[in-house]
């Protein structure tokens, strides 16, 4: 069926890019980095590393677009929500 | 979920009109992995909003937290997810061998992320930081504490599996309850991925 | 019977009431004529013998005429709303000469931190009242707002003025009154058990008033230099 | 119930026992019916509770009539105490909303009708849509049980602001409150399980040329409300397990001592709650469009007009959270935001009036009890929709929010809207559900009683709301300025009880049909859906072959056809015959 006729992706390969990032994750902690910096550097990763595993683990790639909808709806009101928020507290 | 997946035959249910193109047990599952999406958004948001929107107190997560154990937690829990989706590929290949190896390898993965989550909590405990301690306390143990009974059903449902692929109730290509179960699991680690990095790193 | 709005005691409560008014006549006609509209369809295309329905799937230019015109409507009510708003609570527009008045909010009554002779809040000679607010006639206030437990809401019905009172947050209010005059401040927000009761007192008066009020505390008016009170003598009895 | 009637004829392939078959069954109808008398049950506390909180505003410190059976912890001589009403109002708003309009709306109409109107034979995942009723039963059972434990119910009303619902201390609740929570958790599980099972099976099971816009509106609208509720729940879930903490394990989300933050909650909870007034509406809105262009014989105006201004609501209902906090304390220039989103939402709704309207223009009306109770929602609704937008402009909101205007205008709503619709649905789907009909002259009845009373209790609150009457407040009579209003309180309370008497009517109907209801033909109502085109009651399995569909949900009055209405699984060429 439809799940079956992509390619296999190769999943050591993956593995060992997600082990790396989580070095790398660890390392930018430890490194000293000026806050900002290391914020915007582990914010990267971390996004990288989730769309590793939804892309490829989870294989949205090979998905319909469709169900692609579906999955990226909540994302735009999690994003509002948080915003929002954060915003709506008056200064001091 | 998993009850369901062998139950219709392949091909039955496929969308008469234009569905989203995939089977009926995918569709409920990433249905439901959207509430949970919005389920973490809530803790979460409720982490970035107090730490960063309010101006409160905040201890740097290093000087409480003991990163390195935990980065090796969330390699084990990578670890799990790499097995998971052997074990999907091996039920595709209709490999019932691999099937049952991977499967079993991913329950001992998310057991022992469990684990480890467990002696870290105890370990913190001990020291002295309690849901009580302040509102990282509070947002740190509801966050992952939630994140591991996540993956304390996950393991359950997975041994399920496990004990229906040694039945070999995947034999044959059926896949589904695998790849369905699967979803779950990368998802899980999907959001420890985010919570690693916002409560522990950040 | 006084069955409506309680008369407006506040510089921003005219335009209040304008506002509700104009919504007020607006929805008032829409309420008119699409009831109106209803009920004339009702009787006219009511059953009758021998008659069938007309098949009409819609009109692209009706529905297009009918979302037009409420949203041009809707959306210059949000800009006629908006510098009202913006003057009664964006507090970057308060005045700066402004007499400053600390409530505080706990259940169930309200506690009012007066400036004291030197005018400014957070002194030694500030004094408190409980539950009675004494203002002057045609004077700019801005309230700091806070709550000592859960949210309150800090309701004058007169003043059109409402906002709640947030723990750990202080939250300013702008008031001017302009009616002399004895009102109510009512607690808006569910705050428990004596919710209902949490009532306090706010007096409008004349500024010889208000300094012969202040003398009767054992205060002198802010405009003398007066021997600072006490906090023991400051402590108003209710 | 009935169904033994007609369960002979096809006994063949329903050999379930009685237990799968009635109690622990997995049949999306007989799990919808279960819902219909659990809701319906909770419509009855509901509204027991909001006859106690009438009393007390109407007659202040008066006994209430049986009042003396109450023990005297709770209303001392037969009065109801200040904590006892603020239980009341707690719990009325919490029982009506997630206990009775919510499953009234989705649990029984989304389960009866979704599978039966795209021709399905059943849900998705029945054994999930089993549970998600089971689990109703927990969480509605502990939350009554909160009623009676030590420290009475949660008191800090429906929308249970922290830290006043978080710390005992300041509401004098200790276990009430975690039972709240808990209760509201298993809830959300349940709606949950629910909406899953509703939006794969819309998206996956529809019958052969039931494509997306031959989907009559109901079933848009439950699909819609479902997408809500797995999008807004989880953030309620989410919020309340946080303040559920607060209470028990310390922490301090929502705690202002060491730097929790109070309007957070709020914002949880309104980014919940307004998503949640759409998931009581917008089913309400698909029922009444059902009716109406059945009742007028007509296809409903502007059908694709209608699915995108219900697409527009449910995306805008999750911006516009905010309005119900302009006077929390939230940035100014935030507020104006939400103010604008708010308006905007308006429009749609607007856009929704009009086409019942258009719907009805050039109709040949039948003024049927279902029918009745629909225009009664467009007519209700109307007034709800236009009360909105005075709270929507933030500078009028400053004086009647909190007031009795609020109160008035989400009666309006929910009430005049929702309940209305649901009237409407239970009378119109009667049949298929029983195989019997419900009388239409008590039908009548019930709904002109109910009509007239409703209006004379919500209406004159708007007036209480402009003279200023805070809510939730238990003696008016404490504030000169209220005094004055007190006979309309009288008035509303007379006519509160009224409405609750007549709803003894429809009890009467509804049960008294079950048994003695004229039997009912497949199609009473000679409707196109394809509910209709099986048996009353449908058998398991609903069709006895997979229906075919043909034509769009509303073909009444087709020209050149001698019947007035065209089945959707009507081949095309007996059409011509």
């Amino acid at each position: 069926m439809e799940a079956t006729e992509h390619r296999t992706p190769n999943y050591v390969a993956i593995w060992g890019m997600l082990a790396v990032l989580t070095v790398v994750e660890v390392a930018v902690v430890y490194l000293r980095l000026p806050r900002r910096l290391m914020v915007v550097s582990l914010v990267f990763l971390a996004l990288w590393k989730a769309l590793l595993v939804a892309l490829y683990f989870m294989h949205l790639r090979f998905e319909p677009k469709r169900l692609l909808y579906i999955v990226l709806a909540p994302l735009p009101l999690a994003v509002i929500l948080v915003f929002a928020v954060m915003h709506g507290f008056r200064g001091p | 979920m998993t009850a369901h997946a062998a139950a219709p035959p392949l091909g039955h249910d496929a969308p008469p009109q234009g569905g989203v193109g995939v089977y009926t047990q995918k569709v409920g599952m990433w249905v439901f992995l959207v509430s949970e999406v919005m389920f973490f958004t809530a803790l979460i948001g409720s982490y970035i909003i107090l730490r960063w929107g309010t101006g409160a107190q905040w201890p740097e997560p290093r000087s409480v937290l003991a990163i390195p154990v935990t980065a090796l937690n969330t390699f084990i829990l990578i670890c799990s997810s790499v097995s998971m989706v052997k074990a999907y590929a091996a039920a595709t290949r209709d490999d019932q061998a691999g099937l049952k190896r991977w499967l079993l390898l991913t329950v001992l993965g998310g057991a022992t992320f469990v684990s480890v989550q467990a002696y870290e909590y105890h370990h913190l405990i001990e020291k002295g930081f309690l849901p009580s301690s302040g509102l990282f306390g509070s947002a740190f143990y509801t966050m992952t504490g939630f994140h591991g009974f996540h993956v304390t059903c996950g393991v359950i449902s997975m041994i399920w599996v496990t004990i229906r692929a040694f039945r070999g109730k995947y034999a044959g290509g059926n896949y589904r309850g695998v790849e369905t179960i699967g979803l779950y699991w990368h998802f899980v680690d999907l959001v420890w991925i985010i919570l690693f990095t916002i409560v522990y790193l950040i | 019977m006084h069955w409506w709005f309680p008369s407006n005691a506040s510089s921003v409560g005219g335009q209040v009431d304008s506002l509700f008014y104009v919504i007020l006549y607006i929805t008032g006609a829409v309420f008119v004529l699409v009831e109106a509209a209803l009920l004339v369809f009702l009787v006219r295309y009511r059953r009758r013998d021998g008659r069938r329905a007309t098949y009409v799937e819609g009109s692209t230019k009706a529905e297009i005429i009918w979302t037009t015109i409420p949203a041009v409507i809707l959306v210059s009510l949000a800009l006629f709303s908006q510098p009202l708003w913006s003057k009664i609570k964006n507090t970057d527009t308060y005045p700066a000469n402004a007499d400053r008045i600390g409530v505080e909010a706990k259940q169930f009554e309200w506690r009012f931190t007066y400036p004291g002779p030197d005018g400014k809040l957070g002194t030694d000679d500030d004094f408190m009242k409980k539950d009675e607010l004494h203002l002057v006639v045609n004077r700019d206030y801005v309230f700091e707002l806070t709550s000592r437990d859960v949210v309150h809401d800090f309701f004058i019905p007169a003043f059109r003025i409402k906002q709640d009172a947030v723990p750990g947050m202080t939250i300013r209010v702008w008031v001017r009154p302009t009616v002399p005059g004895t009102y109510e401040l009512a607690c808006a927000e569910l705050c428990g058990l004596g919710h209902y009761r949490m009532r306090a007192q706010v007096i409008v008066q004349t500024d010889s008033a208000y300094a012969a009020w202040l003398q009767s505390q054992g205060v002198a008016a802010s405009s003398a230099p007066a021997p600072a009170a006490t906090p023991t003598a400051s402590e108003g009895t209710p | 119930m009935t169904a033994h009637a007609t369960a002979a004829s096809h006994a063949a392939h329903d050999d379930r026992p009685f237990i799968r078959k009635y109690v622990f069954s997995t049949d999306h109808k007989t799990i919808g019916i279960q819902f219909l008398f659990l809701s319906l049950f909770f419509l009855l506390v509901g509204g027991l509770l909001a006859m106690g909180i009438r009393w007390q505003l109407g007659f202040p410190g008066q006994p209430m009539p049986l009042g003396g059976w109450l023990p005297q912890s709770v209303a001392p001589g037969g009065v109801v105490a200040p904590k006892t009403y603020n239980s009341l109002v707690t719990m009325h708003g919490t029982f009506m909303i997630f206990f009775a309009v919510m499953p009234l709306l989705v649990g029984v109409f989304a389960n009866y009708l979704i599978p039966l109107k795209i021709g399905a034979p059943d849900m998705a995942f029945p054994r999930l849509n089993m549970w998600s009723f089971w689990l109703m039963i927990p969480s509605g059972g502990l939350m009554l049980a909160s009623l009676f434990v030590l420290g009475g119910s949660s008191a800090a009303g429906w929308t249970v602001y922290a830290p006043l619902s978080g710390t005992p201390d300041y509401s004098g609740v200790h276990l009430g409150q975690q039972l709240w929570c808990v209760s509201i958790v298993i809830f959300g599980l349940s709606s949950l399980l629910g909406s899953v099972n509703y939006i794969t099976t819309v998206i996956n099971l529809r019958a052969p040329g039931m494509h997306w816009f031959r989907l009559p509106l109901s079933v848009w609208a439950l699909f819609i409300t479902a997408v809500l509720a797995i999008l807004a729940v989880p953030i309620l879930a989410g919020a309340v397990i946080m303040l559920l903490f607060d209470q028990t394990i310390g922490t301090h989300f929502f705690q202002p001592d060491v730097g929790g933050q109070p309007l957070m909650w709020q914002h949880l909870f309104w980014f919940f709650g307004h998503p949640e007034v759409y998931i009581l509406i917008l089913p309400a809105m698909g029922i009444a469009s059902d009716i109406i262009a059945n009742g007028a014989r007509k296809p409903i105006f502007g059908y694709s007009s209608m699915v995108y201004a219900m697409i527009a609501i449910a995306f805008l209902g999750f911006i516009v959270w905010g309005h119900h906090m302009f006077q929390s304390g939230m940035n100014p220039t935030l507020a104006s935001t939400f103010m604008v989103s708010t308006i905007v939402i308006a429009v749609p709704s607007a856009i929704k009036v009009f086409n019942w309207l258009g719907t009805l223009w050039r109709g040949s009306i039948h003024f049927t009890t279902p029918m009745l109770n629909a225009l009664a929602f467009v007519a209700m609704f109307i007034i709800g929709g236009l009360s909105g937008i005075f709270m929507a402009s933030t500078p009028v909101d400053m004086y009647i929010h909190g007031t009795y205007f609020i109160v008035a205008h989400i009666h309006y709503v929910l009430f005049g809207g929702s309940l209305f619709a649901v009237f409407a649905g239970i009378y119109f789907w009667y049949p298929k559900m029983f195989g019997r009909r419900m009388s239409e002259r008590w039908g009548k009845v019930h709904f002109v009683l109910t009509f007239v009373f409703y209006n004379l209790t919500f209406f004159p609150m708007h007036i209480l709301g402009v003279g200023g009457e805070m809510r939730r407040i238990y003696d008016p009579t404490v504030y000169d300025f209220l005094r004055p209003l007190q006979p309309i309180n009288v008035f509303i309370t007379v006519n509160a009880f009224l409405l609750g008497l007549s709803q003894l009517v429809f009890a009467v109907n509804f049960i008294g049909s079950l048994f003695k209801g004229e039997k009912a033909e497949r199609n009473p109502w000679h409707d196109t859906g394809l509910e209709w085109t099986t048996a009353s009651p449908p058998p398991h399995g609903n069709f006895p072959e997979t229906p075919h569909v043909y034509h769009g949900p509303y073909e009444y009055s087709v020209p050149g056809m001698a019947e007035d209405f065209l089945p959707v699984n009507t081949p095309p060429a007996k059409e011509v015959a």
